[in-house]
């Protein structure tokens, strides 16, 4: 028999579970320690906010709330190798690569709290982003219309959208990455696999043996990485990106890694999973292994862990004051920002609903 | 006999139906192990296993067609959308098969499934988890639009749904899951999928609601009935099609209607029944007919989705509105 | 000046808008070389290129999305689904992100998107090529929905729809695409998104309808003429948000409507219509409110579609029985 | 760097576009000669009904019609695989398939002539079949769908569904091989690739190198063959069909052939495709390629040929009889098969139609 075409998927790992590196061939970014003690610090302060985020709720402070715990490297890795300019079109958890990109805590509390405002990101680059998308998968086809349009008006810029390993089920991502390798899109494609979606597990989703071979359908390079090692996450990242700035078209990434936490806080994961399995879990910790390492390196110690922990603690805490200060809405928001111009019809039931409330 | 909530109900009718009814299959994402996210198929993987419960990849259009391929080859499955605002996807297989295979191959293939959905606001639930969008289905012809509103009619109107030969669009109002108990006999009895129910008699006004809403307009007769005004009230239950003699009946009476719904207003499913009261009952009509529905807007989140919702005031000052004609 | 067809109409404010504005693209199936099924994009990917006229992948959902993406990051793009039948996977995103995503970003992002679809029967079409599904869009909110019925209002109203910065459905009555010719200046003049088109002034029926069934209104209303009956003929043009006051002026003239679609009866937008009227122009009517409709079926294959449509007939036939109402 | 996972897709093919025989392992079907004639005269009846087809439509006896021209090898091949108790889920020209399993040319005409009853198979295989589906990719959840209830009832049935190289880039096509290949259904995606999905040429659905790759997406066995090679459709197809038939789940199988005739009667293809595409295209003729191989084994010969298509000429002119005198269903049939129970309003409307019509 003949062949017609023949694939690899290629695994990348720099760091392993103990934080031992594993490979010589440092990128650049990774031999830079000021560079990997700031990336550790946001991972870090990705997981405090979490951890705010997630006691808030349990207050009943927020309403459901979907936890990034176990996230950390993924989500820093996938927003600091993106160029301001870029755009991300994340899901609903990727914290780590929001506040990155200029999400304020403040703003995921306000969404989470039920206030659209919550969306209205006010910095760049994010304000610029899409907001979360909680239509699982629909974010994939934002960003490959997002990479259209700058293809169409020839800027270098890149349209990152990050999905789940049950969102890479869903039609619309088969979309994303098939027209964008059709066209040549400037798109990167990267699927979180954190092993869960909600109760189900990976096996059911599929029965392929990687995610990341679902770029092979789409005829794009694609690659699988260990998504507890930001080296890698952020390596395969700035591959990809690159590729895709120079008009060389689009990539998907599997970030192996896991959901340390329940589904969402209206979730318990026990009813589903073992002990066993979120224990094992736990010794691959993202945040632990890039401490183990910068520490070996000498460049981070308990000292200063601690005293970047207080910093994140007040600097939390400052954001929860902020969103709990803020006032609801006023009754006309639910009205204005239907469309650009009020129709007619609508001012009249705006008109109504204020009179009601006004009784 | 134990008493049960709305939930309760839905789950009883299902493993009732899977115990007496072998080609009866239920399958979602989370159905299985974790028994659905609002706990509707709790305990039934347990009892008839993984593949007459199946926890499907995560793709709605994946569910809906498959329903349809099963249904077609003899099967009955109940498939679940997670949340109405999830159902979108599948929309195309729903329209262009389910509702329509017996018409297209003049009955030699049919579609006996259901679709179930968690519907509506009022849990302070995330973006997109409070949908009230069941007028998507109702001008689709060859379908059933079904949504019930306490735990009896849950049980009653799911097995009806279950064992009819037609696709069943089925919708449960999700803020009344687990508002209330009432006593349900397991004891398999259907109700009629083609009447609305009087659920309580009045002579002054009608109020014509379904769902979640079915709560408040009784409510808001407890409330007139103490200023003197007798309301009846009526649960549509089954929107399509649509048993419009019970409605008649009583607007023939009352001369007064007000129609209730959660979903916005224009082209909600309270103007059909508006419509034929306009060409069917006009001149039993002491009034304009009133429509207390959400507003022509998105639902907002959750801070404010309660100003969003009818409500026993909105409801009231609408009765008083048409009563105020004479 | 040529004389140009509807759906000439349509090619041309394409081709003006895209001119004038370099961030209107379009995509969609076939809208390259070939021009579209109908030949609506004829010419213009040889005029602006590949990529403002791409050809995509068959996957509406996909078009759909990549739209919603194109819009929010500052293109215009008008998405072409083939045929009316086919749109269904768009609805998740036009009903999640593309209606709602000005509203859910409290303005930060916004979707000037246009999706355009040949719409209705009455060409032979095969199966699901002959769907009258607008009701789908008029109960979702941040939505327009408009239906040209002529050539001047196809491209006064699709450079409106283009030149809005709300998402706009753009739905073409196949059955009039070439049906005759009128003057269309190329002036790059809109027409409003906010009006019903009064196209013959009467004072004993108010006709009110709109895509293809315009023609057949006009064409009963010259036939009631001859038989000394004036009717008032209003084209609907955007059905949502809906201009209701210029019906509401009519039928309160006239005292009788008859509204004319060709979906389905229960919950056609003709529903919302004649609601409106029992809510507030219930003193104006002389004649219960008449809908002539497509059934409560699927439309039938071509060989029977006709009796499906409304007809001059049907419509006639309406008119004099809410005349014989005094 | 560590591999993850390889692949390769195999291409199959036995005979060449001269008819020559490139493999000596011929398969055990194809060595009964009487058989591979059984096969050859199906591919020529269904090229004589699909000319009929044509030529009603152009003397104004059928509305659109799908001419099936150029897959005569793919069609045939897939229908002669099954068994009479597997399920078939076709899209719209595979008549070939469709002939094999009891669909009479009557009801093809039926169906194009605009009339519901053409969907009405009477002859069993046929009849538990899926009518034509005009929305492109949704037949094949039907197909995955029939092969969970058989997998449900533990039936030894495979589902069996066709697809277009353009209906391949819709989500509906992944997601029917993904949830086969997670529950390991017995179902075969055959992908008829005829390079063009009406105007749309195969290069702009998708940046893959193959089609049968997408399979790999879903991790299950995938193949390429030569689809105007009957005897490489019916091996993959037969291989396909007993893996899932023992339990060993669902393949895909891409079928490379070529449309040589418009998209419908309603399309014209010069539009958009050289001549010299098309020229080159019938130089690989399936029908053509099958004869010279029968030819130089003996067993087929002008005389035959011609005595055949004497024969098929008479069943058509038959079938298009039938179809011609088939009268129009009365109004009633408009609303009889909505609901298996009329509702009493749809009786209201039924009768005020029959009203009508009367009149
Ligand atoms: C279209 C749609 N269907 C269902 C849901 C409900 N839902 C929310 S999250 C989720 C699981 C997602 O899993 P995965 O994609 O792996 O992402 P993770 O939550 O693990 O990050 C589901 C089913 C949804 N939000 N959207
Ligand atoms: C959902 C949907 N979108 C669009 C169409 C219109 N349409 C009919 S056939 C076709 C092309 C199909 O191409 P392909 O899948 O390659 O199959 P082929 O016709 O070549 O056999 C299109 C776009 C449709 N029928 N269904
Ligand atoms: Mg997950
Ligand atoms: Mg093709």
């Amino acid at each position: 028999m003949s062949i017609a075409a023949t694939f690899e998927i290629q695994y990348l790992q720099y760091l392993d579970p103990e934080g031992k590196q594993v490979r010589d061939d440092l990128p650049a970014f990774a031999e830079d320690t000021e560079h990997m003690v700031e990336l550790y610090k946001l991972m870090v302060s990705t997981r405090v906010f979490d951890a705010k985020s997630v006691a808030l709720q349990r207050t009943g402070k927020l309403g459901t709330y979907a936890s990034c715990l176990g996230h950390e490297a993924a989500h820093v890795g996938i927003g600091s190798a993106m160029a301001a300019e870029d755009v991300l079109a994340p899901s609903y958890r990727e914290y780590g690569a929001q506040l990155y990109r200029g999400v304020q805590p403040r703003e995921v509390y306000t969404y989470w709290g039920g206030d659209e405002r919550g969306n209205d990101y006010q910095n760049e680059p994010a304000r610029h982003d899409f907001p979360w998308s909680v239509p699982i998968a629909t974010q994939c086809l934002h960003a490959a219309g997002s990479a259209l349009a700058f293809k169409i008006r020839e800027e270098k810029r890149v349209a990152v959208c990050t999905i789940g390993d049950g969102g890479s089920s869903k039609g619309d991502f088969y979309g994303a990455i098939n027209i964008a390798g059709a066209q040549k899109l400037p798109l990167v494609a990267v699927i979180v696999n954190n092993q869960w979606a909600i109760s189900v597990p990976r096996h059911i989703q599929t029965g392929a043996e990687t995610l990341a071979q679902k770029g092979i359908a789409a005829g794009i390079p694609t690659i699988q990485v260990d998504g507890n090692d930001i080296i890698a996450v952020r390596k395969a990242m700035g591959d990809a990106l690159e590729r895709a700035r120079n008009g060389e078209g689009p990539s998907v990434i599997e970030a192996v890694t896991y959901r340390l936490g329940d589904h969402t806080t209206a979730d318990d994961a026990r009813r589903y999973r073992g002990e066993d399995e979120v224990k094992d879990a736990w010794t691959k910790d993202p945040v632990v292994r890039l401490r183990a390492w910068l520490e070996a390196k000498g460049v981070w110690n308990e000292e200063k862990e601690e005293a970047w922990k207080a910093e994140c603690d007040e600097w939390m805490d400052n954001e929860v004051n902020a969103y709990l200060e803020n006032k609801a809405q006023p009754t006309s928001a639910i009205f204005d920002y239907t469309f650009a111009e009020m129709p007619e019809d609508l001012a009249r039931q705006r008109e109504q609903a204020i009179e009601l409330d006004r009784q | 006999m134990a008493q049960i909530t709305l939930i309760e109900a839905v789950t009883q009718a299902l493993a009732y139906e899977m115990q007496h009814d072998q080609s009866v299959v239920v399958l979602g994402e989370d159905v299985g192990v974790n028994g659905g996210v609002f706990r509707a198929t709790q305990g039934l993987q347990k009892k008839f296993g993984e593949l007459r419960v199946l926890d499907t990849p995560l793709d709605e259009t994946t569910i809906a067609g498959v329903t349809v391929g099963m249904a077609a080859q003899g099967m009955k499955p109940v498939a679940e959308a997670q949340f109405e605002g999830f159902i979108y996807p599948m929309m195309e297989q729903i329209a262009c098969h389910a509702a329509r295979l017996r018409n297209r191959t003049r009955g030699r293939l049919t579609v006996p499934a259901v679709f179930r959905a968690p519907w509506g606001g009022g849990i302070r639930a995330p973006e997109h988890h409070s949908e009230a969008n069941e007028h998507l289905f109702t001008n689709i012809p060859g379908l059933r639009v079904v949504m019930p509103s306490s735990p009896a009619r849950a049980y009653g109107l799911l097995l009806a749904a279950i064992r009819d030969p037609d696709p069943v669009m089925f919708f449960e109002p999700k803020r009344i899951y687990r508002q209330y108990k009432e006593e349900v006999p397991d004891d398999g009895e259907a109700l009629p999928l083609d009447v609305c129910f009087v659920l309580r008699d009045g002579t002054d006004v009608t109020l014509v609601t379904w769902g979640a809403q079915v709560k408040e307009c009784l409510e808001t007769a407890d409330a007139l009935a103490e200023e003197g005004i007798s309301a009846e009230v009526i649960d549509v239950a089954t929107l399509t099609p649509l048993d419009f003699d019970t409605i008649a009946e009583s607007v023939s009476k009352t001369g007064r209607c007000v129609i209730v719904h959660e979903a916005p207003k224009t082209a909600g499913f309270g103007a059909e029944i508006a419509a034929r009261l306009a060409e069917e009952c006009l001149y039993d009509l002491l009034a304009p007919v009133q429509r207390v529905t959400g507003y022509d807007t998105h639902i907002p989140l959750f801070r404010q989705e309660m100003k969003y919702l009818p409500s026993v005031e909105r409801i009231s000052a609408a009765v008083h509105k048409t009563l105020a004609v004479s």
